[in-house]
């Protein structure tokens, strides 16, 4: 006993809370992925010393309450219109870092056209995707990254290509389009990929801070109580379904892929 | 006849599908009914409640603001919905499930073991159903037989097995009233 | 008479559309309607009628799809809520100068802006002003309960194509969400001739059919609207729809659409418990407004007391209506939060009884 | 050859009990407790010593429940 | 004073953003309002004041552009026409309840539907009863001449930054391709210091600025909007304007807003010189509608008679001023139609002095 | 002159007006390229013979009034949503051919998340995209796919990459999505491109006839109004500068590139 | 005094242009004006036209039935407007430009030979300033001086050098009434 | 050898002067007119009786104003 408690101590801590977090208990389900990636964003802005430099956008999604979390100064907007209020904060503060927080129904479907031309555009914006392959805050209805076969309240047989189009690769839909700077694609499912995409995300507001335009951080998260699975069903749904259809990794860097 | 009541608890503790039975026992039985839960966004852990109209005669008002009956699984629902009762009405609680006792003096309050004897039937689900059963003997708002039927209709086919079981909590909560 | 079901009123919503014969179903997920499209979707609704359903890419694209297929003669229905709603309403006006037939269905939750999903009345204007640009009006249909959902799909699509125009349903997220004991109308066959103004292939020998709301040159342009005006007046003649109870001896009288409507009658059962002589008009129809029952009644009461949940919109046009022949009060809840009776008769109390204020 | 000593702290209330930190512990160390919160959930606990402050668990907790500190023997 | 220019509608609204010290303007183009993006392209206004400019991808893009530039404290303006205004409806709605200052302009063309890019009022529904949802309120200004305009943005954005809220400009495509006289302001100097409530970037040891229109408890939502009606009624009371001539010894009110309340005035000098008594009463805000000054003259005069390039839409707000104090007849034309002075004429004299009709 | 009158015979005839147009003026401005587009669109229509099979959508720009001249049943769209008013015909008429007739201003702007869900989809459209490089009917502003430099009302001084982004290769964004079929670029700026359009129209709707899903002819052409040139200059520009940053050919084929 | 007048002619005639010149002449003696165009979508080879509206006093209304002086340089243009000129008012056209001429008798009508004598001058665009003298001549709208001070705010700086050019037109509309 | 032999008729009216016609062709057959037809445009007119009938005019015209006939003669 005796030793455990006296290495409770400040010089050997390793591992703490950023905070960048507000002291406040999520409204999120257990094991909900969007906690980890609201750590890890934190974690980074703790680390480069930007709170006061840093302006986040949430749409309308389970994240919607992010800024109850999020200790920077925060912007709730329209569904899909994510990029677009982005656009105008970026407009009116260049030296800010601007970033957005979006679900994949919120950017790949209702927001298609302010993400595509955001990007185009290469607003110097960083956006963090939560691709968890259905509607979350609404009871789990298809995304448009709902993987084929995938059951969802509104595809209750399973995705239908002939019907419902196919599973939509935003990365790679982004790729091309000269404004954009940076690609990845991370997840948070095992503690490696979570290190993993806390670099990623560095990386991320580093180019922003040097100006080379739009960058996609694509999370490939989860959806526990939509996908009716507990959390670590969850996280082997990611590993074992989603991540072959979205493999990790970068797809585009400012250095050329 | 009517009987205006609320279903309170946690969310998974059954409370909706408690109230949808009394609707659809009420149903059987030719009277007019309303069920209206508490609806909101994909949140686990929060409380939910559904109120419950069983009457002879057409229904006005599907929104009330006091109630014949309350049912509460947890003391947030106690202390929610006690002032609410109708003179007269009646309260039904969780033993387990309450720290503060409700005092009120101008209605019936019934204090169910309810925990206690679910973890006996070693059927922890049955809750919601163990809780109607102290309600319908209080009130008889509907008849037994009624409730069996409804059962059928609100249970998905796979928990038919089920059903007996279920009376069994129903009749063991009858017992506490 | 066909089997009681209790059902949600959503749910009702969506099974009134498959048997009334409709072709297809466009709509993007929204609380509180999303039932709508989930059922459906349970149903297999292709194998059932051949009708058609497609989650969209959003409301936008969801309504424009409603006038694409409305505009090729089929029997079309989408739903959404309040911000859904709102973004349709190019479309609307769109749908409306086309004078296409559809029939849509919002389910108002509270706002302004994401504001909350509970339920709310403070789209009354929208629906009743058009929301969208232009001089135009849809029919608008407010059910009280779930039957009346029901129902009002039926007699939407029967009024659309009687005169070509949309028609909305003005549900709340307490009717969608509620259930109810609800009986059902026999499945109607789909449409099998089309109109001859849609767009469904040239015949041979006759001339091209063209959906448009072009016309650069104001003298025509004006010559739509004064058609539409027209059409609009007969509607108002027509169309407009109410409930009265107790109107007989009322020396007063409550007035509410959609759930409020129910309420003010509870209301009323315990004011005139009070002693009180108390009636209710609930209007059917938003649009038209039932002018003429209160225009009737104004001389003759004391007092009009309206309930809404919003912030007094309906209100305008009962005095638009009574045009100062009685004092008209309003009595209201905003924000997703709904007015009890007890309420309401305190407040009626309050303006007309102690006559404080 | 040094060894390292790890130890965690978790924050019962605002644990959901996922299991995402149970199941990463490469030491076994954590497990869900038998009783529940105030919120109704099992929590995580400490079952054994053996922790060696790798702080998986910590990097996977998505309610920034565990605290990990960590000292070197030698 | 400053020097005179020649100007048309459209590149003065322009100019005098650039003089008001905007910081920047998000729009798309869309006819009859093209020129005011044109303008500023053309004038480098980076350049001059450091105002950016952006062609947004759509105008639902372009609204919530000025969300999120308003939000972050700056001095935002956009502007669109007719269908364009329809697209940012949803958007209205939460700028509104988020109470974030900014000005739209929308120069109205004939609807409903793509209609006709000639000059129309039939946008007034939409601009004073909110076409989105919820319950909320634009201030509304009308002009009725360049200069008007002019003075209008400075104007707009005085009473969106005291009221936290957006100012709607409602012009229309006459106004915006004509050109006349117009005398500008000052160059005014851009905001340097901001709102404590805008997301500037978290100030070490305050609370982090949160923009946000969601409430999803009811209680919540509700305490917003109680907030919401209270500032609209202090609206109500401080901010409407109006314009009257001859009301002195009027028998008779013609009234209209914007173009069609010059065209009025013409009218009435028409009818003086043929001895009829006649006044006119322009309201320059239509939210708040000056509902005061109708009342005060109503029971002075035999008759009002509105008129609009609408089917009749102002007029509800008239005859809800004078409550049913003295009869109220409308003209109007549509579609991109403009009423005529010796038209307006001639309908005062069939309805009341041959008392036709 | 005797044999020149003599040849004016039905049998000698090699080139007319195909009946599938209406009679009447179009409104175009001289040697705009949409006329020559409904020309070839409605030959291959005649020579089909599917005249009364095919329904159009023609959105707002300066061909919206295409309905004055297509020979075939039509509905015109609001700006932006051809292919949501397309998608909804197409559901409910599956045996139909269906066609789309956008502008630049309309497809790769406003438009563009009705294109890229219609395409991802795969519905079974043949969408007939008018790049123009300009906003025709509004009197010349800006579009998505103006070239760097390309001066327009909005972009006076030419479009300037840090502000207004990069010209948009619509055909390159969409090609990547598995629901789209045939993807073409052509031009009409001489006979030989005009006849290589016809075989690439014809093929669209060849595929469409044998349900392979959505395809998109998109066509290189002119403004010569608003590009303030002459239509001979205006078809050089398109052949010195259009081309060679919209290089024309199949993008995308069934048979696979 | 008020001139209310209407210039109209085919697209590229330059009668946007006349109008302008005649609202800038009126601004640089300190009166009143207003200059309406009509407007359309992107179209060659449709008819414009535009109002102008000179005036000692506040101009009420911008829109008018009828005008004291048209000025018509083309044939629907006449069509259009001969029957809105004020009893007594003007009517100007181009005689090239008309196969059937105006017939009213209660407005001074001025044939002018336009096309034919820019022609001479060879200078063809200058048409609408040919006209403008003779509306000007005959009305006093504005003072010649004006109307030269005018053309430098009108006219570009890169055609300032085509003034005098401009002005021998305007000259030689003046002959002609 | 087998020679063809072509000739175009234009529809003067509905021709808008574009001259893409009078660009295309090989044989230099076409060209504008001085005087304008009833819109007001400058037409094109047969200049020469060169034409061999390959309707590059034709495929080029945007008002579909010319209809081609060809003949071959040997
Ligand atoms: C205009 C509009 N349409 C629809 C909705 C309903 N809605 C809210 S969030 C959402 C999608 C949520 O899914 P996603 O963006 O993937 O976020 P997640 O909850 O999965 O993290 C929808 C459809 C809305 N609020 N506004
Ligand atoms: C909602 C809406 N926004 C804007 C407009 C105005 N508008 C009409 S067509 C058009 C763009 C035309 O350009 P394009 O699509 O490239 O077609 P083109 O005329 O060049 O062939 C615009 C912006 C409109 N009619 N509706
Ligand atoms: S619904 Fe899904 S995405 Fe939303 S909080 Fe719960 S688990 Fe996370
Ligand atoms: S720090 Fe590592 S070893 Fe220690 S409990 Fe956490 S996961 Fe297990
Ligand atoms: S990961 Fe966090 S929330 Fe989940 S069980 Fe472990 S401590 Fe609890
Ligand atoms: S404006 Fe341009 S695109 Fe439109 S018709 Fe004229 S040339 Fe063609
Ligand atoms: S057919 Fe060929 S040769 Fe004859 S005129 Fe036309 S282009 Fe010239
Ligand atoms: S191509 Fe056609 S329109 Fe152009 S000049 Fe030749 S004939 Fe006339
Ligand atoms: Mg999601
Ligand atoms: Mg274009």
């Amino acid at each position: 006993m005796e030793d455990k408690l006296n290495i409770c101590t400040p010089e050997n801590l390793v591992y703490k809370k950023p905070g960048t977090l507000k002291i406040k208990q999520s409204h999120y389900c257990p094991g909900c992925g969007h906690g980890t990636v609201h750590k890890i964003l934190m974690e980074v802005v703790e680390e480069m010393g930007i709170q006061g430099d840093i302006i986040g956008v949430c749409p309308v999604g389970c994240s919607v309450f992010a800024y109850d979390y999020l200790d920077v100064d925060m912007n709730e907007a329209a569904h899909g219109r994510a990029l677009a209020v982005a656009t105008g904060i970026r407009r009116v503060f260049p030296e800010k870092y601007v970033f957005t927080y979006q679900g994949d129904g919120d950017l790949a479907a209702i927001g298609t056209a302010e993400t595509i031309h955001a990007a185009n555009r290469g607003e110097n914006i960083m956006t963090i995707f939560i691709n968890n392959g259905i509607y979350g805050m609404t009871g789990g209805q298809m995304a448009p990254t709902t993987l084929l076969g995938m059951e969802s309240t509104t595809s209750p047989y399973g995705r239908d290509v002939k019907t419902m189009g196919y599973p939509m690769e935003m990365a790679n839909l982004l790729k091309d389009l000269k404004g954009v700077c940076y690609i990845t694609r991370q997840s948070v499912h095992k503690p490696g990929n979570v290190r993993k995409l806390k670099k990623a995300i560095a990386k991320a507001l580093e180019y922003q801070k040097q100006g080379l335009g739009f960058s996609l951080v694509e999370v490939v998260s989860n959806c526990p109580s939509n996908w009716k699975m507990t959390p670590l069903q969850a996280n082997q749904f990611v590993e074992d379904k989603m991540i072959p259809y979205y493999p990790l990794g970068d797809i585009k860097t400012p250095e050329g892929k | 006849m009517t009987q205006e009541s609320i279903f309170a608890g946690f969310g998974g503790q059954g409370v909706l599908t408690a109230a949808l039975i009394v609707a659809y026992a009420g149903m059987e039985e030719g009277k007019e009914v309303c069920w209206m839960p508490s609806y909101g966004p994909e949140m686990r852990g929060g409380t939910a409640n559904a109120v419950c109209i069983v009457s002879d005669k057409k229904i006005s008002s599907p929104i009330i603001a006091s109630y014949d009956s309350v049912i509460a699984l947890n003391q947030p629902s106690i202390d929610k919905f006690e002032s609410k009762v109708k003179p007269g009405g009646h309260l039904f609680y969780d033993v387990a499930n309450c720290i503060s006792k409700p005092t009120r003096t101008d209605i019936s309050i019934h204090a169910i073991p309810a925990s206690e004897e679910v973890i006996k039937l070693n059927f922890i689900k049955g809750l919601n159903i163990l809780m109607l059963g102290a309600f319908i003997k209080a009130t008889n708002t509907v008849a037994i037989e009624s409730i069996e039927k409804a059962l059928k209709k609100v249970l998905p086919e796979r928990y038919h097995d089920k059903i007996p079981l279920n009376m069994e909590a129903f009749y063991a909560g009858m017992k506490h009233v | 008479m066909g089997e009681l079901k209790l059902m949600k009123g959503n749910e009702a919503l969506a099974e009134a559309m498959i048997l009334a014969g409709a072709d297809a179903y466009f709509g993007y997920p929204i609380t509180p309607q999303s039932e709508v499209l989930e059922y459906l979707a349970e149903q297999k609704v292709f194998e059932r009628t051949g009708m058609v359903v497609l989650q969209a890419e959003s409301e936008v694209a969801a309504i424009n799809m409603i006038y694409g297929a409305a505009g090729a003669g089929k029997r079309v229905v989408t739903t959404s809520s309040s911000p859904g709603y709102s973004l349709m309403q190019e479309g609307m006006s769109y749908i409306t100068a086309a004078e296409l037939p559809c029939v849509i269905c919002n389910v108002v939750r509270g706002g302004p802006g994401l504001g909350t999903i509970q339920p709310s009345q403070a789209d009354y204007f929208q629906a009743t002003r058009g929301g969208g640009h232009g001089d135009y009006y849809t029919i608008v249909l407010a059910p009280s309960s779930v039957q009346e959902i029901v129902d009002f799909v039926k007699l939407g699509f029967e009024l659309a194509e009687k005169y070509r125009n949309p028609v909305l349903i003005l549900s709340d997220g307490a009717i969608g969400q509620m259930k109810e004991k609800v009986e059902f109308f026999e499945q109607m066959p789909r449409r099998t001739v089309f109109p001859d103004w849609a767009t469904t292939g040239k015949i041979p020998g006759k001339p091209a059919r063209v959906i448009t709301t072009l016309n650069i040159e104001s003298e025509k342009m004006e010559v739509l609207n004064l058609h539409l005006q027209e059409k609009y007046n007969t509607i108002r003649e027509k169309e407009s729809l109410y409930e009265t109870y107790n109107m007989e001896d009322a020396e007063y009288v409550f007035t509410g659409f959609g759930l409020v409507g129910r309420i003010c009658v509870k209301a009323m059962e315990m004011a005139r418990e009070k002693g009180y002589k108390v009636g209710v008009i609930r209007p059917i129809t938003l649009f038209p407004f039932p002018t003429k029952i209160y225009a009737e009644y104004a001389p003759k009461v004391k007092g009009i007391l309206d309930v809404e949940m919003n912030a007094g919109q309906m209100v305008e046009d009962v005095r638009l209506s009574v045009n100062g022949a009685t004092p008209v009060e309003f009595y209201g809840r905003m924000g997703g939060m709904i007015p009890a009776p007890d309420a309401i008769l305190e407040h009626f109390e309050k303006y007309f009884i102690t006559g404080g204020k | 050859m040094a060894k390292f000593k790890g130890q965690v702290v978790i924050d019962i209330e605002n644990c959901k009990g996922c299991e995402l930190c149970v199941a990463t512990c490469p030491q076994e160390t954590l497990s869900l407790s038998k009783t529940i919160n105030k919120k109704g959930y099992r929590y995580a606990v400490v079952v054994n010593e053996d922790c060696n402050g790798c702080a998986n668990c910590a990097t996977m907790c998505p309610d920034y429940a565990i605290t990990v500190y960590k000292k070197k023997f030698d």
